[in-house]
């Protein structure tokens, strides 16, 4: 047993597959002798030296199509993205080049890699450096989606990402980082597609992820004091999604909330109303409802930012008004 | 209406071609590559005019950027490089496919959007790949493949496998972003990658000097990354071979990467729907009369080759392209079953349980 | 009165803008002395000259950095990228410089800017060169998002476009190019924000955007030879989104439908079905329903491009089933 | 552990800084100018301190780039430019934002997200803006501005104005895409703007020659332009006041773009949280004795300016630091009202009806 934090699992999910798999690669902007800017990385350049584990100019483009290349041709790569915001600057290279060139092929080529990005808000960062972006991934077909809420999903999801043939953006949520857990001895492997119900309820179903999983489950145990039972999905991954696991919560609880970090439009909660709204329409005894971050930038200004990014009042609050509601 | 070359760039200056190098016939090259090269040109020129026909029958549909004139890059390299190499191209790209050796039916097939396509009719004309053959894909999206490249140089040298990356691109690339990170991240990585910039002087429609800030495109960028500039003629199957060679060789003694701008002309439009009037006539006729396959024709006979021998290889071409033509004709049409194949390594798309 | 294709509605549209407004400037690859690939811009050049009509790199962060940085200087710019699927290569500038920079600004810069690409599918040009991606820029809070269907709308909206304070991202139908329709005379203004109802019905709401809209449509009118009677809602503008409309059709109707191009998830029809469902939830008879493409990248051959977009056949089964579910 | 430069950056050489151009004294520069950049380099150094001072005390929340040790480059630039001038800066902005002349209170406050801060708070330490002074913003996403200050210098351009636009950025900027693009656009339509890269070494953590093909990342690019390479002392005010009137001047007489590499370093850490412990011990002290404030003292002194005249000086700004921090700590938190305003033109974020 370990205690690591959310940050120290990081390098720990990467030097477990590191040392299964001596092929296996890492590449990003200060990830090597400075063990990153979130200090994910820390300890792999000394383990497994320069060759494995390479700092790259500040060049996105040149670095996610490093890692497409070397993939398709055989060496599973890890690649690091700041922040997930820089997605956007290689999003040509991954929206249209690694998640479609399987296809395109007609399955000619395959990419075992990973896209790690730090994502999310809570740490006064503004606009340009906060962004939740599981919905800009979410939205490309071709690509898989993961966005662990603890240390030990940090490992096995990190892990299961590695081992996936495909490629996969991986969120690590910034204000995560300094969270703490009990790490069992051993291999640590996950599987990619399994919500986690994190709390069981009778009443509302509240699907969530990363950042909003702690807060969704803070209001469900003040919804408890109200007599409001709430079951908690952490939901994991994105891609491949866990419609079962979701479905069936709805089936028993009958109402169903997302809470969102991204902005409210074509957010994953959008997505994930559409499925319930389709196929459990019979089942639901009110609207769903999703509480997300407003539809606007972040502002830097801790006052504001608490303000947007959905809290445990607001989801506390939203889901009591909706009993009270019609 | 204004009639200067800001407003019609047919009004311009011609930007005309330079004479052939005849000191080349004299290259060491034995005949063997260069007959080699003889038949290839003709590949690419058949296969890309069949191509062309078969769009006017409204049988290749969508959009094809065809090669026609430009077909000695592709073939010096293909005759430079080594079996397990890497090729990158752009949708101009069936040349490149063909020279690496991938099949004329399966390609054309592809074009017709046939099950029997070398990508089932997933990629079509635009995204021609034959991973057996080194052919690691045609990217439609400037800049990016340069990139990727670089992505498989590295994984060769981590692998040590001699192997290098060959990257084709045209001029009105060489101003786009991924361009410049590519040529940086090879050169301090010392990559085993070549970067063969086909200037054939226009991007679609705008003439590349309209829109470059340096007269060589690309070898006029080669010090930006701490590397020799390298100008070839780009219509002269040798000239590219040698070029190739030397780039190649010095990517495996892990030199680094070569940038190389071959100066060349494509002898039809962009695309099929393009009739290429925003050249100059003059420029135009100037260009067809530096045509690779003439040009390459004399040398050959120059240097003692039979006509004959010339003529059975075209002649064996063109049965070989009309049998391609039928392959293709007589795949179907690909059916429902392989609309949700192949998005994920596990053949299929599904994206929840 | 003159016949115009959506095509040429787009100079139509661009030219009386740019007659009125002696600042208005465009830029973007080959739009100049070619007329553009998609021969939208054809006889701009010649009027309005080369100061105004320009021809630029093939460079994407620069077309859309300089239409950028002259519209917060007081310069009106409309730049063209030239297919949608590109927006990823200056997606950086589009979403984390241009829609984000008003708000860090606390509204110090305007950016009276539209950037017009051409979208979605139909023309068999594989995964890189038909996406739909709509529902990419609709996720960006900064930005408006607009898609006509018709000759007249492509003038009435790019004229609203143009002459409106904020970044506008205006998708022009690659399908949709060679349809025509009567233009009447003099100055064409529309406005952003109002669905068009365009075809009344009592039974069924449908709604859709660009090309989906005549396949809406003609399934509406082959649902009517089997009793059901089907509103069809042209959005037109995604962002502002005219949500009035929508909820006041389902409030009649009892039944939604969205028939989207974008892929699956986290499409546009996604946030529909998600506002639908909370908002009208105790008006709905039947689930909410999308019609979308797969979650693939499209196939370029012509018969399996024609099964991955939504078709009338598809529209009016999807329909029709959903009647006889539960 | 292995200890090498690979694994460790502070075990490589030293980069040390040349010698002052002492010669520069003579240039013709007038006193107050002088003077006057001498004020704004202890603007910028003060109010870094105290900006410092208050991340300690946990006033300055999220992170924030100071320019310790580099301010030369913004003084010299600040001191050219006219007022109508525009500039682009990165997250690393105050000394740019100040050197135009933003109020010292609010841009202090907007470090505190305060409502009294030149964002409202919205911003933060990254996006410092004030368009009354031509301080266009302060952009966070490494590249970006460059392609933006072509659009402000187009427009001025077009507008027939005049006016100049100046991007700031550091020598790893020099690697990503977007400056490639910024670079040959500006070349080709011969915009007034000037980029000036401010080498200090470093990109976050990473020394800039470990990865950058060529020895100056932006002086050893110009050729790929078009352009001349200029490299200054980027901690002379005097050396940077003059490479900035020259370039300047070249813009505004319509011939074009510039590109100016000002070799400096920063004395701190890469962010706030940042400790600097990847730079050779030897390499922070030899820059250490380049500051470039007593650098600047003695030459003002050897001119003949009174000791007495420059202390008035230092206090004067102390003041006003000390004011502006009285101004930003009065400031109240922004409230709910502003979260939902400017996101659009209308000054609300109403995405529907
Ligand atoms: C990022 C991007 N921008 C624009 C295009 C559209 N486009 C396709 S080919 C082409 C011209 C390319 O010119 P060049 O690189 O010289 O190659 P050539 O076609 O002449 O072989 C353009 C602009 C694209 N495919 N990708
Ligand atoms: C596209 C992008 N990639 C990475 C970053 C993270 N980042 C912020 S500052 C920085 C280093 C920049 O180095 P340089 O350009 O030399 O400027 P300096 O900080 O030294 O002034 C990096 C990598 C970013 N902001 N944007
Ligand atoms: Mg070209
Ligand atoms: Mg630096």
């Amino acid at each position: 047993m370990a205690e690591l934090t959310y940050r120290e699992a990081v390098a720990w999910g990467i030097a477990q597959e590191m040392r299964r798999d001596p092929n296996l690669v890492m590449l990003g902007e200060d990830i090597a002798a400075a063990g990153g800017v979130f200090k994910t990385t820390v300890g792999l350049l000394d383990e497994f030296g320069p060759e494995r584990v390479r700092d790259t100019p500040i060049s996105e483009q040149a670095i996610v199509g490093a890692a497409m290349g070397a993939a398709m041709t055989g060496i599973p790569v890890i690649a690091e993205i700041m922040f997930s915001d820089f997605l956007a600057v290689c999003w040509d290279m991954i929206a249209n080049e690694i998640a479609k060139s399987r296809y395109m092929t007609d399955g000619q080529v395959s990419f075992p890699l990973v896209i790690r990005t730090a994502n999310g808000g809570g740490v006064r960062f503004g606009a340009q450096h906060s962004q939740s972006v599981e919905n800009w991934a979410m939205m490309i077909p071709g690509l898989k989606v993961v966005a662990p809420s603890t240390p030990i999903d940090v490992i096995g999801l990190m892990a299961a990402s590695i081992r996936d043939p495909d490629p996969v953006v991986f969120f690590e949520h910034k204000s995560l980082m300094a969270t703490k857990a009990e790490i069992p001895d051993g291999e640590i492997i996950d599987q990619l597609g399994q919500a986690r119900i994190v709390r069981d309820g009778s009443d509302v179903t509240i699907a969530a992820l990363a950042l909003m999983v702690p807060r969704a489950l803070e209001a469900a145990a003040a919804l408890e004091a109200d007599g409001i039972s709430a079951e908690v999905i952490d939901l994991r991954s994105l891609v491949p999604l866990d419609t079962n696991t979701l479905l069936e919560s709805v089936q028993k609880t009958g109402r169903f909330f997302t809470v969102e970090e991204n902005p409210r439009l074509c957010g994953w909660g959008a997505e994930l109303a559409s499925i319930v709204s389709e196929e459990s329409f019979w089942a639901l005894d009110g609207p769903v409802i999703r509480i997300t971050t407003p539809h606007i930038p972040l502002p830097a200004a801790a006052a504001l930012e608490d303000m947007a990014l959905p809290s445990v009042d607001r989801i506390y609050e939203t889901i009591v008004k909706s009993f009270d509601a019609r | 209406m204004p009639t200067d070359g800001r407003y019609d760039y047919a009004l311009r200056e011609p930007r005309l071609p330079r004479p052939v190098d005849t000191t080349l016939a004299g290259a060491a090259i034995d005949l063997d590559t260069r007959l080699g090269m003889y038949q290839r040109l003709h590949e690419l020129r058949q296969f890309e005019k069949r191509a062309y026909d078969l769009f006017l029958q409204n049988l290749v549909k969508g959009t094809s950027h065809l090669s026609l004139g430009m077909e000695a890059i592709a073939t010096g390299f293909g005759a430079a490089m080594r079996p397990d190499d890497y090729t990158f191209a752009t949708y101009r790209g069936h040349a490149h496919a063909l020279a690496r050796g991938m099949d004329m039916g399966q390609a054309m097939a592809e074009l017709l959007g046939r099950e029997n396509g070398v990508l089932g009719g997933k990629g079509g004309s635009m995204h021609l790949t034959d991973v057996s053959k080194g052919m690691m894909g045609s990217y439609a999206i400037i800049g990016a493949h340069l990139c990727v490249a670089n992505g498989a140089a590295w994984s060769a040298q981590m692998r040590k496998s001699g192997q290098v990356a060959v990257a084709f691109f045209g001029d009105g690339t060489t101003n786009i972003g991924a361009f410049h990170e590519a040529l940086n991240l090879a050169a301090i990585w010392k990559l085993p990658v070549v970067f063969v910039c086909e200037n054939n002087l226009y991007m679609e429609y705008t003439p590349i000097d309209v829109v470059t800030a340096v007269g060589n495109p690309a070898a006029g960028r080669a010090s930006a990354y701490g590397l020799e500039p390298v100008l070839v003629d780009g219509n002269d199957p040798d000239a590219v071979f040698l070029a190739a060679r030397t780039a190649l060789a010095r990517a495996r003694a892990g030199d680094g990467p070569s940038l190389i701008e071959a100066v060349t002309y494509r002898s039809g439009g962009h695309s099929r729907a393009d009739p290429g009037k925003y050249r100059p006539e003059r420029e135009v006729s100037a260009w067809a009369g530096r045509d690779p396959i003439p040009m390459y024709h004399q040398r050959l006979l120059g240097l003692g080759t039979p006509e004959a021998r010339l003529s059975a290889i075209e002649r064996q071409v063109a049965d070989a392209v009309d049998t391609a033509t039928e392959f293709a004709k007589a795949g179907r049409e690909p059916g429902e079953g392989s609309l949700h194949t192949e998005v994920y390594a596990d053949g299929g798309s599904k994206w929840r349980n």
